[in-house]
């Protein structure tokens, strides 16, 4: 048994820290070092100083542009990448669509696709849920007629992030109504958001930001070569991805960050002439959400492990959504709560509160959508309950 | 002992919820909260003439004379639908003229106000202060006849557009000390008055005052010079009890709306209500929100309590308490709802942010958990 | 709106605590004191005493020996009786059959049986749950056959608290096997514990004291006079009982002694020189239980005046059970901690923790039935859920 | 970074699995927590044999010369049926003597222990103590060629059988002073040597130890007089760090034992386990459980890391941590269990029992969490 890194994973964490050091844009850097919420345009930025690097993709494989690391070093690389507080890639076309394509996509797609995915210059969206298929995915309604040569999309998707700025959008969409089960009729085609007949509006979040939309499409004319896969089979692709995204969301680094952004912040009050890191009811307050974290730690340690020996992520894995979304929310109800008055602030112009402070607030009402999407909470406990319980 | 709601009460109380489904749903509230006011000076003068904003004041300064109990009654109600209309400064800075102004003083500052023509605020939070009404850095020197004032007020509710806004301030004792500390009447007209209008997090309005030496005539000072320390922190659990009772009418809002919202919304092809572990979280909801329409009435007897020890042991229990329990009723009131309780467009998520600012005016859990025991309630009878 | 008693209230209350007082023989008072477990002849012991005085049931009507109390008085009287730490009256006679023989009973069975209850020359104990009928209680399976003048019951009930000591017990029975709903088939049914074929062996608890019994029966008779009210109405009974079960667990008296004890544990004991008390991350935690206490107390308040006023209990009561037991754990968990190393302790001779700590750990294992018994909080949660939220 | 068990190491847990199958059921702690001994010293003797009770010393003195892992290994499997022989008070003690005691020392003491010919215990507790190993009252007084002890031991575990009992004691410094402190080794048939044994809640048994003007000669100190303060602060991590592995074994058996339960246990016609509530609340105690896991090995490898700071904060984080997991899921434990679980027949309540001893020796979340919260790593970075 053995918590340690080698010498040769230390030095290269040492090697992308003064990396990220040197490369991340100072206007970048200063919006990390108060946590402010990037826009797209800076997302895309820094997704293209790490494409120039070859980073952007290190955990696709080395032939199709990725780095070749292990688990170990994926795991280095993310926690760097979220202590510096750099703005965090787009997921859909790196971390889903682009495995997926790399799993079940035929040659010419892949060779159409991923390139630009790695270099970002095309950016993805997802369409997956709709307005009535939330948690019961499978019951989604939007509709692909089988016109010979191609699909007609008629439906609508929900939650579709960044879909204001998206080139392309995967969905899943029935192919099948007859289908015996909901999950059988389900394909997974790939869709140019300039289509005519798609219509993406953003709609704002609690957070205060447009990050998601609402995505329409009124007779959409898809060629078949956009079919991902065998037809009628995009429900296994889609649940295939789905174990990779719990451990995607589990926010270790960030939350992290967060516990040194409010000790910074806990340093930096007074009250009654004391610094609030001094009380020790707030010092216990923030100890117990930290020893949280480092059992989440341990416990993300354990499937990294077990992925770099090659094994199945196991039973342990899937805590990682459940315990990470809830310290993460901790994390965010702790700055609040260290904040004190500063906390009722919201948009106001700098100077207001601290910069460190600023931009608290649109994240403790975001982050609340963490224990909700990728597969809510409750839904989580129900696969558990099935899946490793095995309870009825 | 008896909860039950007078004749008066009960009509109040029906007039109110009358008002806010009529003529106050949320959607007038998302309306104001793009507005620079935030709020609308009609609904305000109606309020006035309806007798709501003069409540608990004396009869001779234009009020209906009754107590805080009505007060809070109101603002319970008004919490429902989110009502930006600022009582809470009217009835925290209201107090301290009723408790301390002159006749004069009541006449000119309070009675306009009661009125529904001016609005009021009540400045006295200040950087270092960490939710301690006694923590005052503003200073007040006395300069001819009257006192010249310098200092930087945080945070004031409503400072943005009150007419009159009441301010503590210090001529004597350390930072932290009881002593020392007067109450001004300060005009935002006077020279060296600068407000700076900020947004909170619930779409409402507050200000940041800076009293950069403002000389104001001695008829501005509330009761004698250096003897507000009591009245400050009266003044404190005034408010708290507010936010108790305002929080109270969210998470009942809240309760109910999450409920109906399990039974209308199918997945799997049920009402989502249907699911037990949804039901029993649902329950707990119930709990806390039930809990908290009962320390809501605690606050509304035992906010004007002479006794300071009785008055806090029963704010700070019925603040402590209204945190924990509006954090969860709003936290999972979201949760319920899934994605759509994280959309902008939809209400929880209002109720959600104002809950955050009542659990953080006049002191949060840390706060009053801290003040409850070190009351001498807390070591007696060892 | 109003919270205090009137001057009245404020004199019985005095007039209750200087006779408890006064009443209260030593050896009890000095249990009372540690907070000991009492035996069940000291509860009887102080059962006469209050007979004696005409408290035993205050809360009968005053034609058969009831204090003719309103709800306040009561709770004033229990309030103090708690706050006193005077052992607790077995309520299987007072507060359960007695209140339901009142109200269903015949005239003979009022005669018979409510004075020597009120008295406490007859013990009774209940028997309600079955090995295989727990949270599903109407599934229960004791069979009452009928012979003309008499029931012959076979079958076995658990969880009988206290079976060992009692001379009456009453069961819930099932009298007609073919009742279309299994709730319709039951009834209510009144047996002397000396019957040949009454069997009643106490089991230990994990709290180290033998309070309950398995009690078999094997072939009883039973004449048919002691059937209470109607054949197969024997659910109905119950249920209108369960109502009061409700206030009587609150235990708001209890947890306002055990948190004055607490304070008193917390003052004596030293850390780093300084009283417990004085730590601001201990008085945190005393508070935070305390404040829970305080928001219980006025829900009580409430229920309370509500009753007083003659309305039906609101559903402000049905939180009692929840969270007055949720408050009681609580208090055990506190004690517990507070205790330090103390804890550790189990039965040890006196002297080697100090007397008010020596029956903490008893409770601390006993109470955690508190949330299990008299209708799990589970099953409380399903009957709000669909009683009070209207859910499906 | 590697959790993968070695092939001795899974060999060693295979071993020790094999032997709670077999030859200790709960049954066989249930028979022996009525009796005046509490274990069975045939068992010790084979444990002894199996290598089991020296695998973390060295080879010298007999034992396997492996790490503190594998101790944790060995108490983890044998929390999962709370065997009661006294591991943790030989590894606690006998590391006191591995580290600090001379080769002759380690052969009269250590030696027969390793062999589970004899039995040991660490002594450190008194009144005032509060799980802070340096605040000691116990003098020792040089007398002699020796030193004279004067004190009050309280909580020694297996202190009412140990043949050898290592005690704190202090010869200079404060009451709670890290300087001054000494560590001796006791025979409990010395003169002065007062053992009262005692019932721990969990069915074991401890002794309060007074020590009244015990004479020891200079052969019973462990290193260096008034320096054993360091060794003492790592000792109280390495028992810690016990527990927290035997807690991990204890929550992966009620979690299994109560989702048995509920699989078996039918109500309403159906097994329980099919209610949601229900489930989602057995995921709750998964989710404690595995994270128990992960602390346990975070508990293993750091348990004896050489530097203080990273030892202190592993420990006291996994410690604090399965504080809290254990109380929830010996709770809901017992809670799911419904009334069976609070009988003393069902193991469910046993197991509870243990989790509170195990939550409360070498130090409580307070004491852990304060302690996290001022070790140098905590204000690191910042």
């Amino acid at each position: 048994m053995d918590l340690s890194f080698s010498p040769e994973e230390l030095a290269f964490r040492d090697e992308v820290r003064s990396w990220i050091k040197s490369a991340l844009p100072p206007h970048l850097a200063a919006k990390a070092e108060m946590d402010a919420e990037f826009t797209h345009a800076e997302v895309m930025e820094w997704h293209k100083i790490l494409a120039g690097k070859g980073w952007a993709a290190p955990h696709w494989p080395k032939e199709v542009g990725g780095a070749g690391w292990d688990a170990a070093r994926r795991f280095l690389f993310s926690e760097e990448l979220e202590l510096a507080g750099t703005p965090r890639l787009s997921p859909f076309g790196l971390a889903m669509v682009g495995p997926l394509m790399i799993q079940f996509g035929n040659d010419a797609q892949k060779k159409r696709y991923l390139p630009k995915i790695l270099s970002g210059e095309e950016v993805w969206c997802q369409g997956y849920s709709e307005p009535n298929a939330g948690s019961d995915l499978a019951s989604l309604a939007l509709r692909a007629e089988d016109r010979g040569d191609h699909f007609i999309l008629n439906g609508q998707k929900t939650w579709t992030t960044y879909a204001q700025y998206a080139d392309w959008i995967f969905v899943l969409a029935r192919t099948n109504a007859e289908a015996k089960k909901k999950q059988e009729g389900i394909s997974f085609i790939l869709c140019d958001m300039k289509s005519p007949g798609v219509t993406a509006k953003p709609f704002l979040t609690t957070g205060g930001t447009p990050a998601f939309c609402e995505t329409w499409f009124e007779n959409v004319r898809v060629p078949k070569e956009n079919l991902v896969g065998e037809l009628n089979q995009g429900w296994t692709y889609a649940k295939a991805l789905l174990g990779h995204e719990r451990t995607l969301v589990a926010g270790i680094g960030i939350s992290a960050r967060a516990l040194l952004r409010a000790k910074r912040i806990a340093r930096d009050t007074l009250a009654g002439g004391r610094p609030l890191l001094d009380d020790p009811v707030i010092r216990t307050r923030i100890a117990t959400l930290e020893v949280r974290l480092d059992a989440l730690r341990m416990a993300n340690y354990r499937a990294l492990a077990g992925a770099k020996l090659g094994h199945a992520p196991g039973p342990e894995s899937s805590i990682l959504k459940l315990r990470g979304t809830e310290i993460q929310q901790g994390c965010m109800d702790l700055l609040m709560f260290l904040m004190g008055d500063n906390s009722l602030s919201w948009f106001n112009e700098p100077g207001v509160v601290p910069p460190r402070e600023q931009w608290v607030a649109p994240g403790f009402n975001y982050l609340r959508a963490a224990t909700i999407y990728a597969g809510s909470n409750e839904i989580q406990k129900n696969i558990i309950a099935k899946m490793i319980l095995g309870l009825p | 002992m008896n909860f039950d709601l007078t004749e008066d009460q009960t009509l109040l109380v029906d007039t109110v919820r009358d008002f806010v489904k009529k003529e106050s749903p949320v959607e007038r509230m998302r309306k104001l909260r793009d507005t620079e006011l935030g709020w609308d000076r009609a609904v305000w003068k109606k309020m006035g003439e309806l007798g709501w904003l003069g409540v608990m004041f004396p009869e001779a300064v234009g009020g209906a004379g009754m107590t805080f109990v009505e007060a809070g009654l109101i603002v319970q109600e008004l919490g429902t639908t989110l009502v930006p209309e600022p009582l809470i400064p009217l009835f925290v800075a209201g107090s301290a003229l009723a408790e301390a102004g002159s006749a004069e003083q009541q006449q000119r500052f309070l009675a306009p106000a009661l009125a529904g023509e001016q609005s009021l605020a009540f400045a006295f939070l200040e950087e270092q202060s960490r939710h301690d009404p006694h923590s005052v850095r503003t200073h007040a020197h006395p300069a001819g006849a009257g006192y010249r004032l310098r200092g930087k007020k945080r945070w004031v509710l409503n400072g943005h557009a009150a007419d009159q806004i009441v301010v503590s301030a210090r001529s004597d004792g350390g930072e932290a000390s009881a002593d020392g500390l007067s109450l001004f009447v300060i005009d935002r007209s006077l020279p060296g008055v600068r407000v700076q209008p900020v947004s909170t997090m619930d779409g409402q309005k507050a200000a940041m005052i800076e009293l950069a030496d403002v000389e104001v005539g001695a008829d501005r000072v509330l009761g004698g010079v250096g003897k507000a320390g009591p009245l400050l922190a009266a003044l404190m659990d005034l408010g708290a009890a507010a936010t108790v009772c305002e929080a109270s009418g969210i998470l009942q809002t809240v309760l109910w709306m999450t409920r109906n919202y399990l039974m209308e919304r199918k997945q799997f092809n049920v009402p989502i209500g249907s699911f037990q572990a949804l039901q029993h979280r649902t329950v707990d909801m119930f709990v806390e929100a039930e809990l908290t329409k009962s320390v809501a009435m605690l606050a509304m007897i035992k906010a004007q309590d002479p006794d300071p020890n009785e008055r806090q042991r029963a704010i700070s229990a019925a603040k402590a308490s209204v945190i924990e329990s509006g954090a969860f009723v709003t936290r999972q009131g979201i949760q319920l709802h899934g994605g759509i309780g994280v959309t902008d467009e939809h209400d929880v998520g209002l109720y959600f942010k104002r809950m955050h600012i009542l659990a953080t005016l006049f002191g949060d859990d840390a706060f009053h958990l801290a003040r409850y025991a070190s009351l001498p309630s807390f070591s007696a009878n060892l």
